[in-house]
């Protein structure tokens, strides 16, 4: 056991915080914000110069071949910058869906041009009815002659209006809630059929209605099993909860250090607020919570290998209620001691809390993962 | 001691509540469960709707438009009008100013002032807080210095809520600079079109626009437009801030709330598992309810202690910080029952009709506000360990 | 509407604050808990005398009329004085039993007795499977000629040890869960077949294991319908929830005034520990935390003549709700504000904490109330 | 950065439990989990068989019967010890004290000292709190005079735990009045069996006997006996306070009752309906586990740390504070469900044999005082803002 980083992951740390310093300030998060878009393709550029964008593919795969601890490297700096690029959506989630789902031949289809940062491919995979439920899916897959014709509408597809393709999860059997029959294809946004509506969130990003109207497919954009899909999207679900988990630290990191700095300067009936006891204790508490989140999200790190389903997805619980009720207080509290300030548009510590906010909501929030958690024997089990 | 509504109590909470479902349009009541802003015109015209019933201004001396209610009355009636929902009137006038004019006032300044701030013909706005002074309001910094028969104004105001609405501002301004720093302050009554007076917005986190910074260069404000004593303006602003403590409970606004979350909870529009089938949600739940009935009847006692002996119950110093706490997780509760959609961010402005969550987190990021303003919470308990508890 | 108390009920507050003073301050509440009987039958005469224990009585049936604003009052002091007589159980209680499940010639024959503190009765109505499910009753009554025969065992008896009679709930007929089919008996302590464990507890009162064993009674022994004692039982433990509920309000109010004394007068690092803001904050937080719970007792006292029980029962949980996390956080910072003298027995804060937590443990825990309340339709209602 | 344990750890974990499983007398297991105190014998028998298992005292010096493990062996041991859940060895002895002679001692008290520490042939206790001074140990007032050579204590402390059962009490005792509040304190070992020397057993809320106040009186002290440098004692004070930081997070011990309370919840033996088939309860329940396992994780942290480059981890600081509460909220969770019998006080010699609830109510009054000793939990927050936040 070792929680240092290596050389090469501290060169990876080192080369995020710079580039965050000298490229990706606040007054450019928050004017890239405000584009039509959300995010911008030469900040994207700039990634995958920085080898992001191949970072967790396999070297056989036209990627980098880094591990969960480099994606929790990269999140941890996501974070902090506040950076609104679909890394976590297009090359996380969607690695993790290829890596667990695609056979080698569509991984080396895809795979170079994402490493490239010239493919933008997200899942559509959300459902109105299904909140986080990867089971409930209701759009339909009908077979056809060579292929199949997809009908039905995915809700807050993470920048949906900006991706190339889509990995659409439809139900191809079964129930709408039914575990099998479910299968996972390659839908590009242009194909005929595909209509797109953007929303700008809170915490700065785009998601996307997206609706497929007899949209047709080859029997080659289905990914693994056509009835067989949510197991991938289970892992890939859990493999992105650790990187999630890790981005919520950066903000919550960077929050903390903003709300300390403010503490020390800020003035208030004549001396710094940082010298009034309950502010100290407030501030104190705050970083309990911080390292208490940080301690899960190592261990959503080193779970994401875990094979055993269970294990894997406890931990992932865990993580995710540990950072969720961790995110809440130091998001909460950051505002309360920086006062109307932290209220103002300008002020990033703002933005920090709203995406603390949102990542609650992503993946299932604290009560899913709590309900789901108690279902099981526990973390602990009986004497 | 005798703990049960009076009949009369009864049919005046009856009497209020048919007016309110015959009188409150449709579409005011749907934007005000939804969390959407009212408009200045929406607002105009409810409050001329109150006022044609006599009851804008309840608390108010007869003599300029009150009712005469007791305390009792008027928290029914407060009451009834947040758990509609409807709109209440606008606090800055109604609450703040006007009943600094009545109790400090010239009988001119009443003349002039009271009936239009009654109906709403003017606008009023707050100006305290300044950007280097929240909490600490001793400090302020704006200066209004005597100039023949006005008062020249500098200085800049911030957080002045709906002030881009606002005909008129009162503000706190230093009048004499070397006296100690509560002294020395006068409180003076602004025309918002005067020469000199500049309101740049303050755009906040949930993307609204409900704030602003007021910039004043010379502003020449006539004499007569001081209210009361020339540096006793402290005394004045703490009347004001003290009058409505009760308020800041808000218990029907949360009352509302919670009655919406019950309802979306039930039945999302979503067409998801009802949230309401969850026993650790329904727990969520009425663990809030329980603390909204505790915080109803905390403020009742102090209401009838206000009716009683007049010796304020010292459990009045709790109804900010539980209000506003209970506020807080209330609107954290609705955001949370609206799912992952909760993320969409939609403009205040636009009316789509169908969205069901819009407000949701809006609201929850608006509304740590209510922790900060008014004397942050941090400050309520450091009132409750001196004041009350003699630490 | 209107909080404040008559003239009587402020001499009854003044009577009982001046007898806690002058014959029931803590050293002598001590001397009385390290009896073997953990109560004082001179104490008992003394409330008595004071009209303590005729007052929730009908005057008709012998006692002084007082209602539940009276009962408010006096547990209020008793939990001031951390008062280990049963007044609670042999008054409250039993009163409310009687008053809604005894006919008259039952109560004229009762009452004088109990008023004149001769009859110590008190209800033997808990079973360890039961918890605090009142219909859950193993414990067999079986008719025979002229009476009934009782059989089981009734645990947690309050002062089961010096009571002269108990109330006994005991199964007429039905499963051991059903709401019909529970009779109330009158049953000698001293009858032939019952044998009693008395136990001390951490308030320092006691309690009995009762065992019965073909113990008979008289038919004149039963309690209203010997098939549908459960809803005089519900009805009872309403009122008494509302009782202890005041209790609850009088020991925070207690605890808090000791602690504010101490934070003034305890000196360390050179300055009385009141002059730090977090001690302050924390006082004022105890301060909420008494005024929610006083609230909600009010509440609960107001709903006690609730004729509708739905209505009734949901004003008695929330109360139970609000009251036990008060207690939690008043006790607990209570203990914590004092630092390690709280810890000792001979101080009295200590005691106050321990009563607290174990009022909770009466008429069903936290836990209980809520999982009750949140299975209702709330206290609010949809919109 | 690799997070797993490796294969010898692993090997080395198993090794422990099965030392475990072949050791610890089934009584003593039971009286571990039931929350019943382990007699002087009891602890004695047992550290003789760690000890002669050689590992009795792990993380001293090899040469005074330290094993050489690293951190990680070491946290690996203690979770196991109290997981199992076995008794720890006295820590008065092994953790404080012990380090204290073999790194400030003479050569002599380590001789005479350290071996009958490792097999528990002393017992030693703690004198360092005093009536007036809890948190502000600085403040303490028992003085010792030079006298030949012999040092002459007099003074009281209080809260010495498990004193009734001590050989040795090592005291810090105020030398140099004239010093400022820090200095001028000494560190000295004392036979309790010294004249003067009396103990006076302090009854706790749990209505158990752990905790003394113990007076002097003119008590000569061999001037042999002085550890280290005169007026040096605030620092092996400090030292001995920080020296085992970790222990008190107590992960294990937390881990034991959890696993305790899963199956009592699971299998109330009342035969009450069953806590583990509510799901807010198992929602309340596996919070805590959440909580174990963050704290157990931040523990890993540090002690990875103390491994890796040796700079202490920040997150070093929590672990009181977090250990604490959730010792103390998962004894609170035990209590409750143990149902309304949590209400009975079975005194602490007596063994029933039968009552499953011994030791519910009376460990968590017992455990209030994990947040208010070893520097209060609001102590450790204004270490945090300052030490690590810079407040």
């Amino acid at each position: 056991m070792n929680f240092d980083l290596s050389e090469e992951q501290r060169l990876l740390a080192d080369s995020l915080a710079k580039w965050a310093a000298r490229s990706y300030d606040f007054d450019r998060r928050q004017k890239i914000c405000a584009t039509p878009e959300g995010r911008s393709p030469a900040v994207w550029a700039e990634l995958a110069d920085l080898g992001l964008t191949g970072l967790p593919f396999a070297e056989a795969d036209g990627g980098y071949g880094g591990g969960p601890v480099e994606t929790m490297i990269v999140m941890e700096a996501i974070g902090r910058a506040l950076v609104t690029e679909p890394w976590l959506d297009a090359v996380v989630f969607t690695g993790a869906l290829l890596r667990h789902g695609a056979d080698s031949e569509r991984r080396a289809a895809l795979v170079p041009a994402i490493a490239a940062g010239e493919l933008l491919l997200v899942a559509a995979i959300g459902e109105p009815q299904a909140r986080w439920t990867l089971a409930d899916v209701a759009t339909r897959a009908t077979p056809i002659a060579g292929g199949w014709r997809l009908d039905g509408v995915k809700t807050l597809v993470p920048h949906g209006a900006a991706a190339d393709r889509f990995v659409v999860s439809a139900r191809t059997g079964g129930d709408r809630t039914s575990p099998i029959g479910i299968g996972l294809f390659l839908v590009d946004r242009t194909a005929p059929g595909v209509s797109v509506v953007s929303h700008e969130t809170h915490d700065g990003g785009r998601v996307a209605d997206v609706r497929l109207d007899e949209v047709t497919v080859a029997a080659e954009a289905v990914i693994g099993d056509p009835a067989r899909g949510l197991p991938i999207l289970e892992r890939a679900t859990d493999e992105t909860i650790a990187a999630i988990s890790a981005e919520a630290v950066g903000i919550m990191d960077e929050a903390l250090k903003t709300t300390v700095e403010y503490l020390k300067t800020r003035v208030q009936f004549g001396r710094a607020i940082g010298s009034f006891q309950v502010l100290q204790h407030r501030a104190a508490d705050m970083f309990v919570a911080v390292e208490q989140a940080r301690s899960m999200a190592l261990w959503a790190t080193m779970s994401v290998g875990e094979e055993d389903v269970v294990t894997r997805r406890k931990a992932m619980a865990a993580a995710k209620i540990q950072v969720a009720k961790s995110a809440r207080f130091v998001g909460q509290q950051a505002i309360q001691l920086h006062g109307g300030i932290a209220m103002t548009w300008e002020y990033k510590v703002g933005h920090l809390f709203k995406r603390l906010t949102m990542i609650d909501k992503r993946f299932g929030d604290l009560d899913h993962h709590l309900d789901w958690l108690a279902a099981t024997d526990g973390l602990v089990g009986a004497a | 001691m005798d703990l049960r509504f009076t009949d009369d109590e009864i049919a005046f909470r009856r009497e209020v509540r048919d007016f309110l479902r015959a009188s409150v349009p449709a579409a005011i009541r749907a934007k005000m469960i939804e969390g959407r802003k009212i408009d200045r015109d929406e607002l105009t015209a409810w409050t001329r709707t109150l006022h044609a019933r006599g009851w804008a201004v309840p608390h108010w001396p007869v003599e300029w438009g009150g009712t005469g209610w007791d305390p009792i009355r008027r928290m029914i009636f407060r009451d009834e009008i947040q758990s509609f929902p409807a709109p209440e009137t606008l606090s800055f006038g109604t609450a703040m100013v006007g009943p600094v004019i009545y109790t400090f006032g010239s009988q001119a300044q009443k003349q002039r002032f009271l009936p239009r701030i009654a109906d709403l013909t003017d606008w009023w706005c707050q100006g305290f807080s300044e950007p280097g002074a929240g909490s600490d309001l001793a400090s302020l910094k704006t200066r209004a210095v005597r100039d023949g028969d006005h008062w020249v104004v500098n200085g800049q105001k911030a957080w002045t809520t709906l002030g881009q609405h606002a005909d008129w501002i009162f503000v706190l301004a230093r009048t004499d600079p070397k006296a100690k720093p509560q002294e020395g302050i006068s409180f003076l009554l602004v025309d918002m079109k005067s020469p000199g007076v500049t309101l740049v917005p303050t755009r906040t986190i949930d993307g609204g626009w409900e704030i602003n910074e007021v910039f004043f260069d010379d502003v020449r404000v006539p004499a007569e437009n001081l209210v009361g004593e020339e540096n006793k303006g402290w005394d004045y602003a703490k009347f004001l801030l003290t009058n409505e403590r009760n308020g800041q409970a808000r218990v029907g606004i949360s009352k509302a709330r919670l009655k919406r979350i019950r309802e979306l909870a039930d039945f999302p529009p979503d067409g998801a598992v009802a949230p309401l089938r969850n026993p650790a949600f329904r727990r969520r739940l009425v663990e809030l309810e329980v603390e909204m009935r505790a915080l109803e009847m905390t403020q009742l006692r102090v209401i009838a202690a206000e009716r009683g002996d007049g010796k304020p119950d010292p459990a009045s110093s709790i109804l900010k910080i539980r209000g506003s706490e209970l506020m807080q997780a209330s609107s954290e509760l609705l955001m949370d029952v609206m799912g992952p959609a909760a993320a969409i961010a939609h403009g205040d402005d636009g009316d789509d009709g169908v969205d069901w969550t819009r407000g949701g987190a809006a609201t929850y990021f608006n509304l740590r506000k209510l922790s900060i303003y008014g004397g942050s919470n941090e400050i309520q308990r450091s009132i409750i360990a001196k004041a009350i508890l003699g630490l």
